[in-house]
């Protein structure tokens, strides 16, 4: 076991990875610095620059070159710098990261992981801010996972990395250093579509994942003092993601919280939401609320508090869903 | 920039210099031609009866397809569009692949294990980054095989030509990037895609060589291609090919070209029709003649009526069957949306 | 009046709009061919070479050029080939065309219109079937409209020309020739964010846009010969959504079944669901449903038909509903 | 293709030729870039002390950004990046609100009326294009304003760039694309950015001119921008102008240039500092001394001091108003969040 920060534990899966020569990292900045957050530190040093690699700036080409690779037969890493900056790509991922298993029935495959520093909260600049999981959710042919814990940032990315399919890798970048906890060492995974229960409680589900876990747990806290129990329940993989677990807790408890930072319209909670009522609608003892971003450009430092859903936001739905 | 575009066959059958390939070669060469425009007379057929859901002659690019794709080994990769079906069935994906695709079925884009032939890319563009990723990786297997992508004077006006190219030279990939400018994208003339002189020209802004060959003819291209493929597995980088050639039919069968071009045009360059110039070197070194001739297009069309065989025997994907080549196994969302449609059907 | 396809309402629309010297249309083949679906057939001739453009084949240049365009004061109209070609330009659409308003707070606009042909049901080769209109509803900053009808081609077009803000205009290729009607000539508008009742009804709610509203319309009339009452609604703009229609007839009928052509997962449908439930949670005597495409490529033209909902599929969901 | 770099100044402040501009004009420019490097060592400060939330620090570019933007008519447009806070506050975009933006405030995207610069682009790349939109419009409305784009080195390889250089081409828009080769994006230098010589030799792709100047001579990039500005007001067309300078600071005041690169680099860069041999051409030439320079210091200091208080005064957004700005009147479901953040908060 190590006491590590979801960065390290990061930098750790990704130094298992690389042991297998299929494996390689590509991306801007990723080897000379590190990465902008440091996740693939010493990495290039350890592996060779043949491995570790600094490509020119060109998303759609770091997604494309790395798709070929992929078809070769390696299993390459593509780190995006932030999410804002991921668009470039999103032809290659559409058209051809998510399709070409299909498009030749099998004969060729595309197992590259596509790592993507996302989500708010660190007053960062335009684009630096950016939740567009709910486009990748949508988008066929592709696994979306996105860890909330140092273990699990470990566990997922070295399954991501052993998936024989393209895995979008969301890490939360205001998790990066703000927790430590104990990590096994050596390889481990953390199986793609399992939910994870943060903490159990009897009143309302609340479904959150990435940044948002910790303040869903936050908010259970609070609301525990006031005798309201709270079921935290983080996603851990949006696709697929963990129906019946979601599902079972909230025939249990009647009531459902949906928790991200990313714009409400047609975000992902809307999916958990449309999913829950089919299954469990006659349950249901209120609707189920939404707390997420709005639907507008994530606001620069200054108001950017105005925009993240916080603790009291969600102990505020969570009122309002015991209300209903 | 511009200088005459490399030439070893005239349009009248004499060639210039010496033989770049041994006889034999090059009747093989020819004949791969005639069953490359056979196919694509039966496939032009075949949309209008409405037997392919789409189909995008390449009539008039039989030298550049084919003499590029000769120039390539059996380890090496091709990632094409959806105009090259010559060059991909000289690669070995099976014709009939060809043809069941263009029926409006997935199990076309499944080439033989062994065949480094990709599904011919639908989109313009997107393409050529993935000949470049998958050189990168021979590279870094320590192999020494090479990958081709073709694609048309269009697709060098997307964003991802331009990374695809700084990619192959920045990291120096064993990659060639071959472009048959025909003269249109749609109904785009070449002169309205780019205001540099040729495409070729574009290499020099990566640093990569750059040469315009005479795309209707075999033989310039095979050895451009061929020196080009060479410099590459020498790991000395990649090459950017210009192959002047012509479009002869429309875009594709839904496409109707008396809109914007003139047929005068058309005219001229049926006069350099690429099969020609083979045929008549061929007759006057005495490799080939009428009954060579007649027996090619005999065994073509025999070939082609099986291929159409083999691909009409094949029977629609099921329901089922749409969910399960999207993952390796089906997520349970998948096998969730299968059971609807079982349950209640479409 | 004229009776006009859908193709034809929109040549009108585009007739009418270029009047405007600030209006250009530009995009791949639209002058010299028409247009792949011959939309434009004629304006070129019409309104000259300058206003209605054919650009090389780039589209993240077509869109970025329009917006360009459009910040120094222009209306550019771009219209890119099919949906499925759509995602080259993404980057600009969400990192620009639905931002600048916000970036320079008023100073700058980008009142533009990107047409974009989609959806399936014609058996055409890979990328040219898609719908991936959940994905522009995602993106703040944009309208986003879908006319299902030739009156409300014309009337949506010329008020997305009008709008000051960005509108992604999408038109159901399989109706471009399918229906004809009666449009009246000249000018006029319908206006963005207004629900058409297509069919009033008492037993269900079904919610549809695009080529869609058509199989909706055929499952009520059968549904209506066996004594189901079903009413619907055909939503024509997606952002706004005309949220109080759609609430107001679930309120009535208690059931309601939505239908799209695109993936099911965080499919535009999950939002109107979520929607519902949150207002009408008491009102609801059965789990919502939702006919959706598949979370698969569109199937090419062979097995097409596996994946497109029809009249039949949304008639098992109406029937499933009123058991429910 | 390379050739030298366009000079007129030497580093030591020797004159190459005539005089480019009156001397007057050239003490404008001078003061011009003291204000600049004021204005970019006060920015850097702040975000030491915290009170901006980024900052992308242009020391070193001044030459390139004044000589440049001083090229253009209160009619043309400056669309540029990050980095271009001089350029952009020499076209009149107030400091403050350059100050603004950086506290991480929407309203520094606000210039006043009549001042046609664009917020800077944060993203890499995308911005260019629409300075040949912004340059066709004008065209299209009868109008002779020219557009200009800046973009770093880095910014070449992203397939906009491409997009934007080919349209521009082949539509002869007044756009003129101003690079600011700076030797590094982020930690790649220009040398693993692009296998070609110059970043100028990518014009030849597009059948444009491309040049390249030393960029750190205020009078060569003046002289260049302002012919390309004429060459494109005059409807023949873009330019293609790589500005050779150098990123002193490091990539932004996050950034740690310590881990690639060399800091006798920085050095001998330093040598070369842009600001310096204007100075010492004016003062052989009797226009400057060391008065002069301490009056234009502090002056520039207090310049300073206001925007730095005038952008520091704004009170921050509230909840309502950032939904007030995404369309022209908020949508339904805008006014139903801010119905909601005004009841639960955040
Ligand atoms: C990304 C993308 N944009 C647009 C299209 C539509 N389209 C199909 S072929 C074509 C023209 C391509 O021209 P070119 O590259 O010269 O190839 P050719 O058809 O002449 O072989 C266009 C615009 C597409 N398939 N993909
Ligand atoms: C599309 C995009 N990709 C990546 C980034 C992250 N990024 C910010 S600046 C930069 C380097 C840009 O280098 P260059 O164009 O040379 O400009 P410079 O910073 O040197 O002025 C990178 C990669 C970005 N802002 N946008
Ligand atoms: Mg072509
Ligand atoms: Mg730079």
């Amino acid at each position: 076991m190590a006491d590590l920060t979801v960065a390290r534990a990061l930098t750790d899966a990704l130094d298992i990875a690389l042991a297998d020569p299929a494996v390689v990292l590509l991306g801007e900045d990723v080897g000379a610095t590190g990465g902008v957050f440091r996740v693939s530190d010493g990495l290039r040093e350890a592996h060779g620059p043949d491995r570790v690699i600094d490509t020119p700036v060109a998303e759609s080409g770091i997604v494309g070159a790395a798709f070929g690779m992929a078809v070769a037969g390696m299993r390459p890493i593509a780190e995006i710098q932030f999410m804002g900056f991921s668009y470039p790509a999103l032809d290659q991922v559409i058209n051809h990261v998510g399709r070409v298993r299909n498009r030749s029935r099998h004969r060729f495959t595309a197992p590259l992981v596509i790592r993507i520093p996302y989500g708010a909260g660190i007053g960062a600049a335009e684009h630096h801010s950016e939740s567009a999981e709910a486009i990748y959710t949508h988008i066929p042919g592709l696994k979306v996972v996105v860890p909330s814990t140092p273990h699990d940032a470990k566990g997922l990315l070295l399954a991501a990395v052993a998936d024989d399919d393209p895995v979008i890798f969301l890490e939360p970048i205001r998790l990066y250093r703000a927790v430590r906890a104990e990590v096994p060492e050596g390889p481990f995974t953390v199986p793609i579509g399992a939910a994870r229960l943060v903490v159990g409680g009897e009143d309302v589900t609340v479904v959150a994942y990435g940044a948002m876990v910790r303040e869903a747990e936050a908010a259970a806290a609070e609301l525990a003092a006031s005798g309201t129990s709270v079921e935290v329940i983080d996603l851990r993989s949006l696709v697929p993601w963990d129906v019946e677990a979601v599902v079972e807790s909230v025939r249990r408890t009647g009531r459902a919280v949906i928790v991200h930072e990313a714009p409400r319209t047609t975000g992902f909670g809307a999916e958990i939401v449309a999913t829950i009522q089919e299954h469990a609608l006659y349950s249901l003892r209120a609707p189920i609320e939404r707390v997420t971003g709005w639907d507008t450009v994530v606001p620069l430092r200054r108001a950017e508090h105005h925009y993240v859903p916080t603790r009291a936001a969600i102990a505020a739905a969570v009122v309002r869903a015991m209300e209903g | 920039m511009s200088a005459e575009p490399q030439q070893l066959l005239a349009p009248d059958g004499t060639l210039h210099g010496d033989l770049p390939l041994p006889l034999g070669e090059i009747s093989r060469l020819y004949r791969a031609m005639v069953v490359a425009r056979v196919f694509d007379g039966k496939c032009s057929a075949m949309q209008r009866q409405g037997r392919l859901a789409t189909y995008a002659p390449y009539e008039g690019q039989e030298a550049a397809q084919i003499g590029a794709a000769s120039a390539l080994e059996a380890s090496d990769w091709l990632v094409a569009s959806y105009r090259d079906a010559a060059a991909m069935a000289l690669r070995g994906y099976p014709w009939s692949n060809l043809i069941l695709g263009r029926t409006g079925d997935e199990r076309g884009g499944h080439a033989p294990e062994g065949v480094r032939v990709l599904p011919p890319s639908i989109t313009v563009g997107g393409h050529m980054i993935h000949a470049v990723g998958i050189a990168w990786a021979e590279r870094l297997k320590g192999t020494d095989a090479v990958a081709l992508t073709m694609f048309g004077d269009g697709a060098t006006s997307e964003g991802d030509f331009h990374e695809a190219m700084n990619f192959a030279a920045v990291f120096a990939t064993p990659t060639v990037f071959f472009c048959q400018n025909n003269g249109w994208a749609i109904s785009l003339p070449t002169s309205r895609q780019t205001a540099a002189e040729t495409i070729a020209d574009k290499a020099v802004g990566y640093g990569m060589t750059g040469l315009v060959v005479d795309g209707n003819d075999v033989l310039a291209v095979h050895e451009a291609v061929r020196r080009a493929v060479s410099t590459a597995r020498a790991g000395e980088g990649p090459t950017l090919i210009e192959a002047l050639t012509y479009r002869i039919g429309p875009h594709t069968t839904t496409d109707d070209p008396g809109r914007y071009r003139d047929p005068a045009e058309v005219e001229s360059w049926r006069e350099r029709d690429p099969l020609r110039r083979v045929r008549r070197f061929l007759e006057t070194q005495g490799a080939w003649d009428e009954d060579a001739q007649a027996a090619a297009e005999h065994d073509a069309g025999l070939e082609a009526e099986a291929a159409v065989a083999a691909a009409e025997m094949v029977a629609a994907l099921d329901g089922d069957e749409i969910f399960s080549a999207m993952y390796a196994v089906p997520t349970i969302h998948l096998e969730e949306q299968r059971a609807r449609l079982r349950r209640d059907g479409r």
